[in-house]
């Protein structure tokens, strides 16, 4: 066995893993702090600025030193507490921040010059000359700093987020955590316990007096079928309205995530009442040198001694300021290990006493100024108060205790207050007005209140557990007494707050960022007075621990600083998380690929299997040009032929289609639109255009009227969710006095447009129960009618400036009645077409799409100024009429092309004129080959004052292609705009 | 995150929620000039405190309701239907 | 011509077999369609809305209930989603056939609109639905809260999901869950309903009508 | 001032850095100032600056409700840049970025200007030639922007998976003259400057009515009695809507929170700047070695500094999918600043309907970037009473006239922007 091991406590089987690449054994339930510890091994890790020797402080995740890499085959994570890591077989620990190695640091020379670095030293130099800091200081402190090599590859591992309803969330699982939970329990309440341990208890884990209340009430609370356990398990955030996020690791020990298991879940609770049981963590003392490896808090030696049986040291001496501490000291003597001597600032307590005449050696009135060694503790420097004369006294630990402080981040997260309770000397959350209860729906519990002592903790806890379940009006009901721990009463005497002891040599307030007393001193005395200010200034409290072991230290010391009270000063606010969580939680499985989900059309295996490119807009996938792969002009020119010489079919699903109903349906549409409604017939389309309060153009598409009380609007597909939105907000919100019922129809109705001068005759073969000649069916004419067989809709309207139908059918029926068109069309040569070839359409035809309705045009100009309607109120009418809106050098929609027929167009050319080249007059908005191809080009642009200005000649010019290219401005209606073929 | 009361739904996460804007303001009417639309467009009273708004339940009823919402402790005060 | 087959509208869960884990309690998943309508009451109708329902046999439950769940053939579930306004959900029958028989019947008293077309619908049953359906639904579907007359409107993983229960009252041992979406987001849907049910694992059966 | 130097440094440490003194003066309110600007953050404090060193105006009282720096300059993701569309923009914010570097050397403070590159995405043709449009409007007035293809994008930063995203990226452009400040520094820096130049600094003197005499405002009332003015700025992210309403006043503004987040430290990672531009999230390594990353707004009126669960989780969705290395990768803390959006994305640096007070405002999540160019502006329009030409397009009247500068082109809806 190891010397390090406590004889009789080495019960675990043996466990294989490395750190630093030696091999080591370890024992079942170790951390792998323990297991180092078990072994001897003290040196863990080199601190983040002055790079110092480091070893364990604590036992728990406020650890802030013994930081580690943890290796796993395709996994790296870095900077984890050795006191959090789970010992598994195989396990490859590093040490971090060091090079080249842990014991031979040769960046450690930054310790030696230690008093250059101080607080904010590189606020004063380093600033000349200019890009010195980007090549030479820059490159040197990035490497210098962080801490581990993050990994650089994907992660092999899944996450999720799991959500979660209970009536009583209990946070913590110590003597108040159990005691709210079994109270609630009993009560019927649905119960959720979190416990960031792999074991229940707090501090009961580590009290042997505890142990048969811990299992029986575990028992009780594992009978209990609506409470639920969850150990590992870290409330990391508190979000008000009764919401928690909690972290719960999975897998992590565990060489691998078992197949299918997450390696961390993160459950988003939301609770009725939330009881916040997080107990207290121990503080250290600010003296010479306290970041020695071999320096440790006393609770944390006590809990390697009885939770692991391995020896923190061979001889102790402990500095405590309060009673609790005593019952490490007793733990540690009984485990075997020497205690040299017990220093204790405070005069005797009853407590500290009966420790004395049960033979500790206990130095009252006595401090401890320094502690001595460098990678180990050799021994400590001792004195009375108030004297100058110290002696040594030779030990390899230091347990420390400078009290405890509450663990109150979550409290102040959920706008809970916390207060100073001289008692403990520290900041404890306060029970909540009925106000702030409604909101953070928190109640604190035990040491957590600032309620200290065995059993008082687990009385306040079940209370607080009674009041969570809504049960007990009085707080202070003691529950049955065969629920509670059999421990005496607290009798501890008063703790006497103890920050910091002025010696030689660094007094850390902040061991994982490397800040010492004097660097907050400094801060103080350069005006950053202010905690935040100090924080800010010397990173004090900034690291992955929070400061949690130094956090108000660090603050004492800076209230001394300007003669004010620590209670006065107080802390940085604490903010989410608690802990910190890895990104693969906080994201869950939505990531990658399905980061958003992907919105398919219904004839979206059809596009696939013929030879469809796909875009992804939004959340579509559209079929861009079936060419199998090839995104070059061709396949999209012979698409867009193939519509202007006989027929083609697309497929615009995508569009977004409203159901618009009621007796004031066309009233309403009369104000959504800037355009009118109401005299649109019964069997009609129309071409509308919606505008924004604001007077600019929002969104257009076209609308049928089905019946005098019945239409069905559609809009583009990129703001159907917008404009849907928009429409039920006015329906409910504006006018709420109209009859009008809207209903969204867009995935029912899958919408094919059939167009080319071919369409009517293919159409015709299909389509049943409804005249589609020219005279029988016009141009904007729309109605119902069976189409192959199916019941569905049919409107004559043309985006690309063919003679075109859109026909609509019931989704389940899209692949049928699109194969019955295709064999229809197939005397025709009837052929698919993409949104290019759509697109290429339309800029010929100038019709305005996404990139011209942008959210800064105008109707006007858009040349659509004379849609507006003269009489009635509608959407942006009144401030569509502000004189920038009707400036004479607004941009302008216009045509265009180049000037040499050999010159292609670039998207994302600005227009200039020869005589001012570098100043953009507008810029092209969309650019396409004609279908009259291969070498001819246009493109539509916004351009100041366009209107008045078309057969001028300008440049088009993309300076980062550097391109420049003579254009025509020319009418952006270029096809047909008489619209002779739409109406043939 | 905010948990709201829709009184149709009962309480859901923000996150099914549309924030729609300060429920205080009336459009202005057919006779009112661009002025007054200005007004309702742009000018806003954003207290920093108790905040009568608009939010579209998008992710549940489609119902528009109004919440009194505390915009410094987000405390929320009560809804109600339009 | 042939006669009009109604298909999915979507690519469907993998083929029937065992998805994920070899777990004691893998869930079923299903993907099945329905008619649908959208019943939307016209304002100061309700009186004749309830009448004209009565006649033709059809439930309307209140906010937040499902009504008429029944395993006979030809029945209609409703759900009521929003004050004054229920999806009404049935079998497939003849292109349009349902929606005409409901709007005929309720005539001026609502306005009965065919959504049902632009749903995918997708069953997770069996003792470990509700720990599947928590990775993604934010609603408490504890038995005690999401009961068999339950029925809601939500967002799961992103997308607009109609929640209601498809088994008989008492099951709340092994809950039936059906969940409807938007006919274009059923890929990703069923990514997600794969996704969080691999850890208990699942057995995935045919598509059905039924 | 005491100048700082290396030298001095050195010599401090030899002697326990017992004589460095307070970077600046913590003044008591005099009874009345020439100028007295409210709100001691990044832009008040380069208002005061500029006043001083451009304007020859040092009777001049910065007043802060809390400590100095404490707002949106000490919570922001730290970026600068000015790859902006609209030549107007590109030109106040380029402008701005020729002022930060130098800022280290004008106020002998080091701000840790780092101008390391900022890389946004395109993931579609179409945003790839939107990007195009705007490196255009930019070449066009002079400042350098390059369009990258993807492997050009995945050579400077291999961490971006630029196939296997949702959004696969198809490109970018890199504006190498973009980057980071440390940016609490930059309060503490202009403050130092500010306060060397004769302005008084005054913390934990809250403005609580602002009393005018008819179309004029007298000075402010304060937490620490009625401080006079000849003219009174406002200069206060997220808050300008209250202090408007005190002198009587609405603004086209509504206070949003913006969220942020930094993760543990580690050895660098990452060494630009990058914007993801399918999903909210842009991201860049401190030189401490956290990754410090932002998001969107939370999409409703908010004064709360804190962070949300929903964009939280949206965030980190959105970085992995970019990164999918960052996954094990661990967040430290979760924030968020209040910001005061305008109706149209752009600020307002302008007289208001009280004569003698100038207001800053409207910064959106773009403020920091601009202090410096701000500072000048601002400073220039109480100096001499005529808007800076870089910034005569950000008058409130354009609400007005309706010459807005939407270059998103949401409309008057901030939960949009």
């Amino acid at each position: 066995m190891s010397p390090h091991r406590i004889a009789g406590r080495d019960q675990g089987a043996p466990i294989r893993f490395s750190f630093d690449g030696e091999a080591i054994e370890g024992r079942a339930g170790d951390t792998l702090a323990s297991a180092l510890m078990a072994s001897g091994v003290r040196l863990m890790g080199r601190s983040f600025k002055l790079h110092r020797p480091r070893g364990v402080v604590t036992a728990g995740p406020e650890e802030p030193s013994a930081l580690v890499t943890v290796v796993r085959p395709g996994r790296r994570d870095v900077n984890l507490p050795a006191t959090m890591v789970e010992l598994f077989d195989g396990l490859e620990a590093h040490s971090q921040n060091r090079w080249p190695r842990l014991d031979l640091d040769l960046m450690s020379v930054t310790g030696r010059l230690g008093s250059l670095f101080s607080a904010g030293f590189y606020y004063k130099t380093f600033m000349g000359p200019q890009g010195a800091w980007e090549r030479l200081y820059e490159p040197l402190i990035r490497r210098a700093a962080g801490l581990g090599h993050a990994s650089t590859e994907a992660d092999p591992d899944s996450y999720e987020i799991v959500h979660a309803h209970c009536e009583v969330l209990v946070i913590g699982s110590g003597l108040a955590g159990l005691s709210a939970a079994r109270a609630a329990g009993e009560a019927g309440r649905r119960v959720i316990v979190l416990e960031q341990d792999r074991a229940f208890g707090g501090g009961a884990l580590v009290d042997g007096a505890l142990e048969s209340w811990r299992s029986s009430t575990l028992a009780a609370l594992s009978a209990m079928p609506e409470v639920r356990m969850l150990y590992r398990t870290t409330a990391v955030g508190a979000y008000g309205h009764g919401v928690v996020a909690a972290l719960e690791r999975v897998a992590d020990h565990l060489p691998e995530p078992e197949p299918f298991q997450p390696r961390q879940r993160l459950y988003v609770i939301r609770a009725r009442r939330i009881v916040l049981a997080t107990g207290a963590v121990e503080r250290l003392v600010a003296l010479a040198n306290n970041d020695v490896p071999g320096v440790m808090l006393a609770t944390a030696a006590r809990a390697y001694v009885n939770r692991h049986g391995a020896a923190p040291g061979r001889s102790a001496v402990f500095f405590v300021n309060n009673d609790e501490a005593y019952a490490a000291v007793r733990d540690l003597k009984a485990a075997g290990i020497a205690i040299a001597a017990v220093v204790d600032p405070r005069e005797p307590t009853p407590i500290a006493a009966e420790a004395e005449a049960a033979g500790l050696p206990v130095l009252f009135g006595h401090e401890v100024t320094a502690v001595r060694g460098r990678r180990s503790v050799a021994g400590v420097r001792v004195r009375k108060r108030g004297t100058m004369q110290e002696r040594a006294i030779a030990c390899d630990l230091l347990g420390l205790s400078g009290g405890y402080s509450p663990q109150t981040q979550l409290a102040a997260q959920a706008q809970l207050g916390t207060a100073w309770i001289e008692a403990i000397a520290g900041f404890a959350a306060i029970g909540p007005s009925p106000d702030a209860e409604a909101f953070s729906a928190m109640i604190p519990a035990g040491a957590a209140a600032g309620v200290f002592g065995r059993l008082e903790a687990a009385r306040h806890g079940a209370a607080a557990g009674a009041r969570a379940a809504g049960l007990a009006s009085d707080p202070a009901q003691p529950p049955a007494e065969a629920r509670e721990p059999a421990v005496p009463p607290r009798r501890d005497g008063p703790i006497m707050p103890l920050w910091e002891v002025r010696g030689r040599g660094k007094a850390f307030v902040d061991l994982q960022n490397d800040v010492t007393a004097d660097d907050m001193r400094q801060a103080a005395r350069e005006g950053y007075r202010h905690v935040e200010h100090a924080k800010r200034y010397t990173t004090h409290g900034m690291g992955t621990d929070q400061g949690r072991t130094g956090g108000l230290v660090g603050a004492a010391v800076l209230a001394a600083a300007q003669g004010r009270e620590v209670s006065a000063v107080g802390l940085s606010k604490p903010r989410p998380f608690v802990t910190p969580v890895s990104f693969g939680a906080l994201a869950g499985a939505e990531t990658g690929a399905h980061f958003k989900p992907e919105r398919r059309l219904p004839l979206h295996g059809w596009h696939e299997a013929h030879g469809a490119v796909f875009v992804r807009i939004g959340l579509w996938l559209r079929p861009l040009v079936y060419s199998g792969g090839d995104t070059s002009w061709g396949p999209v020119v012979a698409e867009a032929r193939a519509v202007r010489s006989g027929v083609g079919i697309t497929d615009v699903s995508s569009l977004g289609k409203i159901d618009v109903r009621g007796r004031d349906a066309a009233a309403f549409l009369d104000r959504i639109y800037a355009n009118g409604f109401s005299s649109l017939s019964v069997g009609k389309a129309r071409y509308g255009l919606m505008l924004r309060e604001d007077g600019i153009v929002f969104d257009d598409g076209t609308t049928s009227r089905l019946a005098e009380d019945h239409f069905i609007v559609t809009t583009t597909t990129g703001k159907a969710t917008e404009a849907l939105e928009h429409m039920e907000f006015h329906a409910q919100c504006v006018w709420p006095e109209l009859d009008v019922r809207l209903a969204n129809i867009a995935d029912h109705w899958a919408q094919f447009a059939i167009a080319g001068p071919r369409s009517r005759a293919v159409l015709s073969r299909i389509v049943a129960g409804l005249d589609l000649s020219n005279e029988g069916f016009p141009f904007m004419a729309a109605g119902e009618a069976i189409i192959a067989g199916v019941p569905g809709r049919i409107f004559r309207i043309s985006f690309s400036g063919e003679l075109a139908y859109e026909v609509a059918v019931p989704a389940g029926h899209a692949a049928f009645v699109w194969d019955a068109i295709m064999a229809a069309g197939e005397p025709d040569g009837i052929r698919p077409y993409g949104l290019d070839a759509l697109n290429l359409m339309r800029i010929e035809k100038g019709h305005v799409a996404g990139s011209e309705l942008n959210g800064q045009t105008t109707a006007a100009d858009l040349g659509l100024g004379r849609m507006l309607k003269k009489k009635g109120d509608f959407i942006g009418r009144a401030l569509a009429g502000r004189p920038a809106l009707a400036a004479a050098d607004r941009l302008q929609l216009v045509g265009l092309h180049p000037v040499n027929k050999a010159r292609r167009l670039r998207n994302g050319a600005h227009l200039v004129s020869a005589g001012e080249p570098k100043r953009s007059q507008g810029y092209l908005t969309a650019a396409c080959m004609t279908s009259e191809g291969p070498h001819d080009w246009i493109g539509l642009a916004l351009l100041e004052g366009g209107h008045g200005r078309h057969g001028e000649r300008m440049i088009a010019t993309s300076p980062v292609h550097d391109e420049a290219i003579e254009v025509e401005i020319a009418s952006p209606h270029r096809l047909d705009p008489e619209n002779a073929r739409v109406k043939a | 995150m905010l948990r709201i009361t829709c009184p149709h739904c009962g309480p859901r996460d923000e996150i099914e929620f549309r924030y729609r804007g300060d429920a205080s303001l009336s459009r202005p009417g057919p006779e009112d000039d661009a002025k007054a639309f200005q007004r309702y467009a742009y000018e806003r009273e954003n207290p920093a405190g108790m905040h009568l708004e608009w939010w579209l339940h998008v992710g549940g009823c489609r119902r528009a309701l109004k919440l009194q919402r505390d915009t410094a402790s987000h405390v929320i005060g009560g809804a109600g239907e339009p | 011509m042939s006669k009009p087959e109604r298909g999915l509208g979507w690519g469907g869960l993998p083929p029937p077999g065992h998805h994920g884990a070899l777990g004691r309690d893998p869930v079923k998943l299903q993907a099945f369609m329905r008619d649908a309508v959208e019943v939307r009451l016209a304002p100061g109708m309700a009186e004749a809305l309830r009448h004209a329902a009565a006649g033709l046999g059809l439930a309307l439950p209140g906010m937040g209930e499902s009504a008429g769940t029944g395993s006979a053939t030809g029945a209609v579930t409703t759900l009521g989603l929003a004050p004054g306004e229920w999806l009404a959900l049935a079998r497939p029958e003849e292109p349009g056939a349902f929606a005409r028989r409901i709007a005929s019947g309720l005539e001026a008293a609502a306005s009965v609109v065919e959504t049902g077309h632009g749903l995918a619908c997708f069953s997770v049953s069996g003792r470990a639905a509700r720990e599947v359906l928590a990775k993604g639904c934010r609603l408490d579907l504890h038995p005690a809260v999401f009961t068999s007359s339950t029925a809601a409107r939500t967002v799961i993983a992103q997308i607009p999901v109609t929640l209601w229960r498809k088994d008989e009252a008492g099951a709340a041992d092994s809950p039936v869950f059906a969940l409807a979406v938007p006919l274009t987001f059923a890929q990703s849907f069923a990514h997600f309903l794969l996704g969080a049910s691999a850890g208990t694992g699942a057995e995935i059966l045919p598509a059905s009508k039924d | 001032m005491q100048r700082y130097s290396a030298f001095r440094l050195a010599l401090e440490a030899l002697r326990g850095h017992g004589g460095w003194q307070p970077a600046w003066r913590d003044a008591a309110p005099k009874d009345r100032y020439k100028v007295v600007i409210v709100g001691a953050g990044g832009h008040g404090l380069a208002t005061a600056y500029h006043l001083a060193r451009d304007h020859g105006i040092t009777d001049v009282a910065v007043l802060d409700k809390g400590p100095l720096g404490l707002g949106n300059v000490g919570r922001n993701t730290t970026i600068i840049r000015s790859n902006y569309f609209t030549a107007p923009n590109i030109r106040f914010y380029d402008h701005s970025l020729k002022l930060w570097e130098n800022l280290e050397r004008e106020l002998n403070f080091n701000v840790m200007v780092s101008q390391r590159g900022s890389l946004n995405l395109a993931h579609s043709d179409g945003q790839r030639d939107l990007f195009a449009r705007r490196a255009n409007a930019m070449r066009l007035e002079g400042v350098a922007i390059e369009m990258l293809d993807k492997d050009a994008v995945k050579a400077l930063c291999p961490l971006i998976d630029v196939d296997n995203g949702r959004y696969p990226v198809v490109g970018g452009f890199l504006q190498r003259r973009a980057g980071t400040v440390r940016h609490d520094a930059v309060a503490w820096g202009y403050a130092r400057a500010a306060s060397a130049r004769g302005v008084d600094i005054v913390q934990h003197c809250e403005v609580t009515a602002i009393p005018r005499e008819g179309a004029r405002a007298m000075g402010v009332e304060t937490t620490r009695g009625f401080i006079g003015a000849d003219k009174v700025v406002l200069a206060v992210a997220g808050h300008s809507s209250r202090l408007a309403a005190m002198a009587g006043f609405r603004l086209p503004i509504e206070t949003h929170v913006l969220q942020a987040f930094v993760t543990e430290a580690v050895k660098p990672l990452l060494d630009i700047v990058v914007t993801y531009g399918a999903g909210h999230f842009y991201v860049s390594q401190s030189d401490k070695g956290g990754l410090v990353f932002g998001g969107g707004t939370d999409g409703y009126n908010s004064y709360a500094q804190r962070g949300t669960l929903p964009m939280a989780e949206e965030v980190h969705a959105a970085g992995i999918t970019l990164m999918p290395a960052l996954s094990r990768l661990r967040t430290l803390r979760q924030w968020g600043g209040v910001m005061d959006m305008s109706m149209d994305g752009n600020p307002i640096i302008s007289t208001t309907p009280v004569e003698n007070l100038a207001v800053s405002t409207g910064w959106c999540y773009g403020g920091f970037k601009a202090i410096p160019a701000g500072g000048t502006c601002l400073a220039h329009l109480v100096a001499t009473g005529a808007p800076h030409p870089l910034a005569a397009h950000f008058g409130l009247n354009r609400f007005e006239t309706g010459a807005v500068i939407d270059e998103r082109g949401v409309g008057p809806h901030p939960y949009l922007h």
